[in-house]
């Protein structure tokens, strides 16, 4: 009767399943792809080529997903990831910054990144402020504040260093991607092998119940939004490099794409749940779909049209597996409406 | 700007007599545009299109480039590896896509740059740009004249630029503020829109405000002006003359009828684009520009921005988008 | 009891809410290793005053000596670190995370901040074995455990803190009979180690059993202090509410059986609850069932009532086929489900919005609502309930525990049911206030509305019911008139397995 | 200790509070005007029509935001607001529509603000769908859609009678004033006085004790976001008649605009509460800031960081209000975070 494993495995079988499910709306994408251009498929360099191409795309918003699907579970949101981006971006492509050299800029970045973090954690935990009204206030004013230290203009990298690391491999595989995955890695060991991630989730699925076990609510929240920040600078410096410039209007509504691979990830909107496998999933079913439309030249009304169709058929297969096979253990009958 | 999308096209037909015009050896163009939520970047394409099938030895493929940079770098990444003759593209940004150039002509493509530079001389073959500080220049000469020959001394003037970050925006103002300056004259007021009539609208009404008595705007941009004319009229004012930006055929009709503030408007032509086409088809094949000595298309042409007013708008009519 | 030394003592504490005096004047002494016992009526105060212990709520005045010091915890912190941990009446815990990481949220065993999931594990097994409940795998999600597997993970989280003082607020209220003489052994092995138990039950019978000391709370104040736990019923009862009774089951007339059955549950069976359960609920009749926590009946309740779909069998009410929640409540059928705070109440409402969630289409003209007409039935239903207080414009949330749960079965009273559904009715609910509900059901009853009535207290069933299905595994096994039974029998019938019976070994 | 009070009012004494603390903030913002620009607002005839034009500014926003309320109220969040305009401006606009006349527009618009609604509605309701995700790909398809119809043109509206409802008024006020009181008033009974509003703060605030008080959650999910599209055809009508004109572009982050002022007029982003007259302060405080920023000839970027700093300063402010007033009267200690 009583069930004795070694491990303390977490039954998130569910999760798994969704994401079973994501890889399966990944494969029915390259399927898809195979099939419209088989030429383009039939050449294995190609392919590889074509793979790594999606990473690489991916990788930059990727980062900013791990920062993002962190901040939901702890139960709030940020609106304002891609205005650090520009703002981290745009503050080490100053003259002055790209003075300091290679280092000196990335630097910048995550100093950057990380101080309108803590801002925008502390408006939130201590200033009492919905997070969504403050991040979206920070997005407007570090918007703001990018476009009056670029003067309005793309500001260039001349520094070598930091333009190659968009260009560079490392055992063939592109540096950005080596970043993505860093960041992933670091972000699933947080949330699941650290006192951190547990109270985060703690924090966003009951905060009284957090309060309670004497939890810090509030500190903790304002770590979230630090740890967000972190990654829109460590982001900044990957799309920098990528650009070879940077400018205030970067990274335009990275805040949507990051909240909605997180959510199509299985992250829970209101808190309290979410997986950084999934997150990645999400930001890799978004960049394949981009990739897909363009090897398949589709026209953008076209594509945008087909786009939603795909997020939702997306969805709606990943909720549907996960029905199926969880109703052959159980039934149940929760609406699950929000 | 038009209710009927088809055939606005601006191409160049007249072929006869020339000898670029015959058929020479297949040229695969590699185009990408910015994803068209405005009618210039619109006719950028369609012109692109129509010109490339003005010839029989042209292949076009356009790849959509999406709403940003990154995703016009990924589908230029793809582009590249299909390895056409040349590429145009019109970036959304000639900075941010500057490392994309320096791929493409690394990779032994031929790069013509549409509209928006690269810093970098050796990411292209070819630029063709329009003249955003010479729109600005143009629009604040036409505004200085009117304005000296009334004989106002102390005029207020209302500026209503595009999309504010964008650095074209930022050469049309300085051109604007250059050219006033020679007249001793400065803007009073600038409240930006982004290219869209509803938000020409809302900026025009917020600048109406401001300013209770105006002597002249420039509109930087026909589109967002259709937004602007519809608030100048829903706050009955009149005391003023517009004038606007890019050419567009509603902008030229509304200039010819005469019957509202807009007097005149400053080109910025979506032609180009069929330029463009044009141009690298003869990169493509090596060939040179017929009326030109030099016996390869040079490297930079930028397009002169002119004034159209009432006077001369038959003449533009054709061009308008 | 009294010789040895006291490790707390509360004088003259004041807490005020808005509008509300929670606490005006409370004394209250706990000595080292004995079960102290908080009685009171439902809103007296008692998880306002384990609150401020907790360092949940701060006292406004009043001294509070903790093993002779000043003690005013800022924070659930402190109070924990000062050695008092807190077992709330509100299940507080984190649906996500597992059970041995809810065990020791907030201080977890951890190596440069990387949990130690083995340890916690571990540990987390070894607390649960010494509650006798081996069979709950540390790794389970909390979402994934019945309401009564929630109450021993609330249990061993605040076991697993080194407190000298451990406070439990009703923690039997989801518990069955045999979990309950469970919950004892604990308490009596932890006093034996000279810790203190401030324990909080509605049921005297319970606390004549466990508890050393009472202390009377009414009103927020203390009316009795260190009273013997063998106080004579009437007296305590005296003490809570000003009144001198003990709640009785009030006398039945035999309902006429031979009329139509009002319900007619033929052969339902949903896959791993339950199967085969056939009955029928005659107008006027009190159906009790009886069963041990997580035989079913809670699911058996929400699917009669369509909140959940069968997946064989049907549920007619006076000839209409049930397929949903929206047919059964506008056939006349009402259901009080078990978890209130998640199932049934919008905290933030007034507590008149709450009582008409399911009848404010019934006041309202042409679609508009009829707040008045609304209120004023609320009114009057809050005064059959003795709810309290009996104000009906304040938000829910700012209502003790039995009160919401009066408000909940209220919703019921008004409109027009004809069959009500109770799910452990009377959890949380004080003698007084449930000596009402008894006569407000009996009431019903005669008015010829059917009920069927869960409960996890055998008297309360045998006590109510005019007939009593005993429930075992998600069967029905036996059926007979409540005369016919004696709590015994009952307990009999319904013992064998255990909590997590059934699950994958 | 029981007070009888004759209607309603406990719970409703924060929201007023709250909604005294925006008069506040407008109040603020009047007076900064009248302290920067004095020659202006010596003027009374420029001040009434300012007012009006402020009015005015909000009134196509202000409608898609009563919408947007109810759907957050309601538990969901609709980010194909502006999108839905887009759709509804383009297809009310094309040359065929045009032909059926005024009546024949504004019916397309209706129509189709209504249809984008359900198809929303039933995704989330019945395809149980994240509002988030599903309205995220209405919005990318709709757009597409829109340029699609639009062939990417700016559509002209030839109508007269479509383009001077901007600019026509009724006893002295604007007719898109009218609208909005109009819209206004209607969401303010339809919350407060029907049954349809009590079920909509029922299934926002807990959909499952509303599913089991006999309310069809899924059916009333659905109607909510028709309703939102059914505003976003209203405001499409609106919005073409100001610009003359519609086009797929048009309407543009409306849908951030319309849940930032939902929010700060105090609707709760996670559902269950929320207040018409205050989305309609947080709509007028928006607009007035505009307003505030063009009479001073505010440079972009400073205005965008100085209005991440009034929304921040209202929220603080509005809190503080109604902290220090509620203070007074009781003291809690919840964290509140989202
Ligand atoms: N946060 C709050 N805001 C306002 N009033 C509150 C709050 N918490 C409790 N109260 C009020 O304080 C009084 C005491 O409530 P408390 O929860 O301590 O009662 P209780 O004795 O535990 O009752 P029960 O047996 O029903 O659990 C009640 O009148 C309740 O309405
Ligand atoms: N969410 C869930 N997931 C998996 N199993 C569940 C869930 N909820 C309940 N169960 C299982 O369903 C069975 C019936 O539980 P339920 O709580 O309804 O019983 P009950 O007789 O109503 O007991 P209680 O007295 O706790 O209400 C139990 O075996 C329980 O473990
Ligand atoms: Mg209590
Ligand atoms: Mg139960």
């Amino acid at each position: 009767m009583t069930a004795r494993t070694a491990l303390p495995r977490r039954t998130d079988n569910d999760q798994v399943l969704r994401n079973l499910g994501l890889v399966g709306v990944l494969a029915a994408l390259v399927v898809i792809g195979i099939v419209t251009r088989p030429e383009l498929y039939s050449d294995p360099a190609w392919v590889r080529n074509n793979i790594l191409t999606i990473l690489q795309q991916a990788s930059a918003i990727g980062v900013v997903t791990v920062g993002m699907t962190f901040v939901i579970i702890g139960g709030g949101i940020d609106l304002s990831v891609g205005a650090i981006i520009a703002l981290a971006g745009v503050w080490s492509t100053t003259l002055a910054t790209q003075a300091y050299g290679a280092a000196g800029m990335i630097f910048t970045a995550l100093v950057v990144g990380l101080a309108v973090g803590l801002v925008n954690g502390v408006l939130i935990a201590y200033g009492k402020l919905v997070s969504f009204i403050a991040t979206l206030a920070m997005l407007v004013s570090a918007r703001g504040l990018a476009a009056q230290i670029s003067g309005k203009q793309t500001q260039v990298s001349t520094n070598d260093t930091i333009n190659s690391i968009a260009s560079s491999r490392l055992i063939g595989i592109p540096v950005l991607v080596w970043i993505l995955a860093a960041v992933v890695v670091a972000g699933w060991v947080l949330l699941n092998r650290t006192t951190f991630g547990r109270r985060t989730v703690a924090v966003g699925g009951n905060p009284e119940a957090a309060r309670l076990a004497g939890i810090d609510v509030k500190r903790h929240t304002m770590l979230l939004f630090v740890l967000s920040g972190l990654c829109c600078g460590i982001a900044a410096i990957m799309l920098t490099s990528q650009a070879t410039s940077a400018q205030a209007a970067m990274a335009n509504l990275y805040e949507l794409d990051a909240i909605a691979a997180a959510i199509i990830g299985g992250t829970l909107l209101s808190g309290g749940r979410g997986t950084i496998v999934g997150a990645l999933f999400g930001v890799l079913v978004f960049s394949t779909i981009t990739n897909l439309f363009a090897i398949n030249n589709l026209a953008t009304e076209v594509q945008n049209m087909v786009k939603g169709g795909i997020i939702v058929a997306a969805v709606l297969l990943q909720q549907f597996r996960y029905r199926s096979l969880t109703n052959l253990l159980r039934r149940r009958n929760d609406p699950d409406i929000s | 700007t038009s209710n009927d999308p088809a055939d606005t096209a601006q191409v160049k037909t007249d072929t006869s007599g020339n000898a670029n015009a015959a058929t020479g050896p297949k040229v695969v163009i590699g185009f990408s545009a910015p994803a068209a939520d405005h009618g210039w970047i619109a006719a950028i394409t369609n012109n692109a299109k129509a010109q490339a099938a003005q010839y029989s030895d042209v292949e076009l493929r356009t790849v959509e480039a999406g709403a940003d940079a990154a995703a016009q770098r990924a589908a230029l990444a793809t582009l590249i590896a299909q390895k056409p003759n040349v590429i145009v593209m019109l970036p959304h940004d000639g900075k941010e896509l500057n490392a994309t150039g320096l791929e493409a002509m690394r990779a032994g493509i031929p790069v013509v740059n549409l509209d928006r530079a690269f810093p970098s001389a050796a990411a292209y073959r070819l630029q063709i740009k329009g003249d955003n500080y010479g729109m600005g220049l143009a629009a604040g000469q036409y505004i200085g004249e009117q304005l000296k020959a009334k004989g106002v001394s102390n005029p207020i003037i209302g500026e209503i630029p595009g999309i504010d970050s964008l650095e074209l925006t930022q050469e049309r103002t300085a051109g604007l503020n250059a050219a006033l300056a020679v007249y001793g004259f400065k803007v009073a007021n600038r409240r930006p829109a982004e290219f869209t009539a509803d938000s020409g609208q809302a900026a025009a009404t917020a600048l109406l405000q401001a300013l209770p008595k105006m002597d002249a705007l420039w509109n930087h941009d026909d589109d967002q002006g259709i937004g602007v004319l519809a608030a100048v009229k829903q706050a009955n004012r009149g005391e003023f003359f517009m004038v606007g930006g890019a050419g567009s055929k509603t902008a030229i009709e509304a200039i010819t009828k005469d019957d509202s503030v807009l007097k005149a408007t400053v080109t910025y032509s979506p032609s180009m684009a069929s330029s463009a086409i044009s141009l690298a088809r003869l990169i493509g094949q090596g060939k040179g520009m017929s009326d030109l000595v030099e016996l390869q298309v040079p490297k930079e042409i930028t397009l002169a921005s002119e004034t159209i007013t009432k006077d001369n708008a038959s003449k533009y009519a054709k061009l308008g988008f | 009891m009294s010789k040895l030394a006291t490790v707390l003592r509360l004088t003259d504490v004041v807490k005020t809410f808005p509008g509300v005096r929670a606490l005006d004047g409370v004394h209250l002494e706990v000595a080292e290793g004995e079960v102290h016992c908080l009685l009171g009526q439902n809103g007296a105060g008692k998880s306002t005053l384990i609150k401020i212990l907790a360092g949940v709520h701060h006292a406004d005045s009043g001294e509070l000596l903790w093993r002779g010091e000043p003690f005013a915890p800022a924070t659930p912190q402190a109070a924990m670190r000062a050695g008092i941990a807190t077992i709330y009446q509100e299940l507080d815990l984190v649906d996500h995370l597992s059970v041995a990481e809810n065990v020791f949220l907030g201080h977890e065993p951890s190596r440069f901040g990387f949990t130690r999931r083995r340890a916690t594990a571990a540990a987390t097994r070894r607390i649960l074995e010494s509650l006798g409940h081996p069979e709950i795998p540390p790794g389970r999600l909390i979402k994934d455990l019945p309401a009564a597997g929630k109450q021993i993970v609330s249990m061993a989280r605040a076991l697993s803190h080194d407190a000298k003082l451990i406070v439990m607020d009703e923690p039997s209220a989801v518990l069955a009979h045999d979990e309950v003489e469970n919950l004892f052994r604990i308490i009596r092995e932890l006093t034996a180690n000279g810790i203190a138990v401030v324990y909080i039950s509605h049921r005297l019978a319970e606390i004549r059993e466990i508890g050393d000391r009472v202390t009377v709370l009414k009103d927020g104040r203390t009316t009795a202090a260190g009273l013997s736990a063998r106080t004579p019923t009437r007296e305590l009862v005296g003490k809570m509410t000003g009144r001198a009774f003990e709640y009785v089951f009030p006398p039945r007339v035999s309902t006429d059986t031979r009329t139509e059955p009002l319900l007619t549950v033929d052969r339902l069976s949903r896959a791993g609850e339950f199967a085969d359960v056939s009955l029928t609920v005659h107008p006027g009749e009190i159906v009790g069932i009886a069963g041990l926590v997580g035989s079913g009946r809670s699911e058996l309740l929400e699917t009669i009532f369509g909140a959940r779909r069968p997946d064989t069998g049907t549920v007619t009410l006076d000839g209409h086929r049930i397929t949903g929640v929206g047919t059964a409540v506008r056939h006349g059928m009402g259901m009080a489900p078990e978890e209130r705070k998640s199932q049934a109440l919008l905290l933030d409402e007034p507590v008149f919005k709450n009582m008409t969630l399911a009848s404010f289409a019934a006041f309202a003209r042409a679609g508009f609502t009829a707040a008045r007409d609304e209120q004023a039935a609320a009114r009057r239903t809050a005064d059959d309930l003795d709810l309290r207080p009996r104000d009906v414009d304040r938000p829910v949330r700012t209502l003790s525990g039995g009160n919401q749960q009066k408000v909940v079965v209220g919703r019921w009273l008004l409109g027009h049911t004809r069959l009500l559904l109770l799910d452990e009715p009377t959890r949380g609910v004080d003698v007084g206030a449930r000596a009402e509900l008894y006569q407000v059901v009996h009431d019903l009853a005669a008015d010829g509305v059917g009920v069927l009535l869960v409960s996890s207290e055998v008297p309360e069933v045998l006590g109510l019911a005019d007939r009593v299905l005993v429930m075992r595994e998600g069967r029905l096994i036996r059926e007979a008139p409540a005369g016919d039974l004696d709590e015994d029998t009952v307990l009999d019938l319904v013992m064998a397995g255990s909590l997590m019976e059934g699950e994958a070994a």
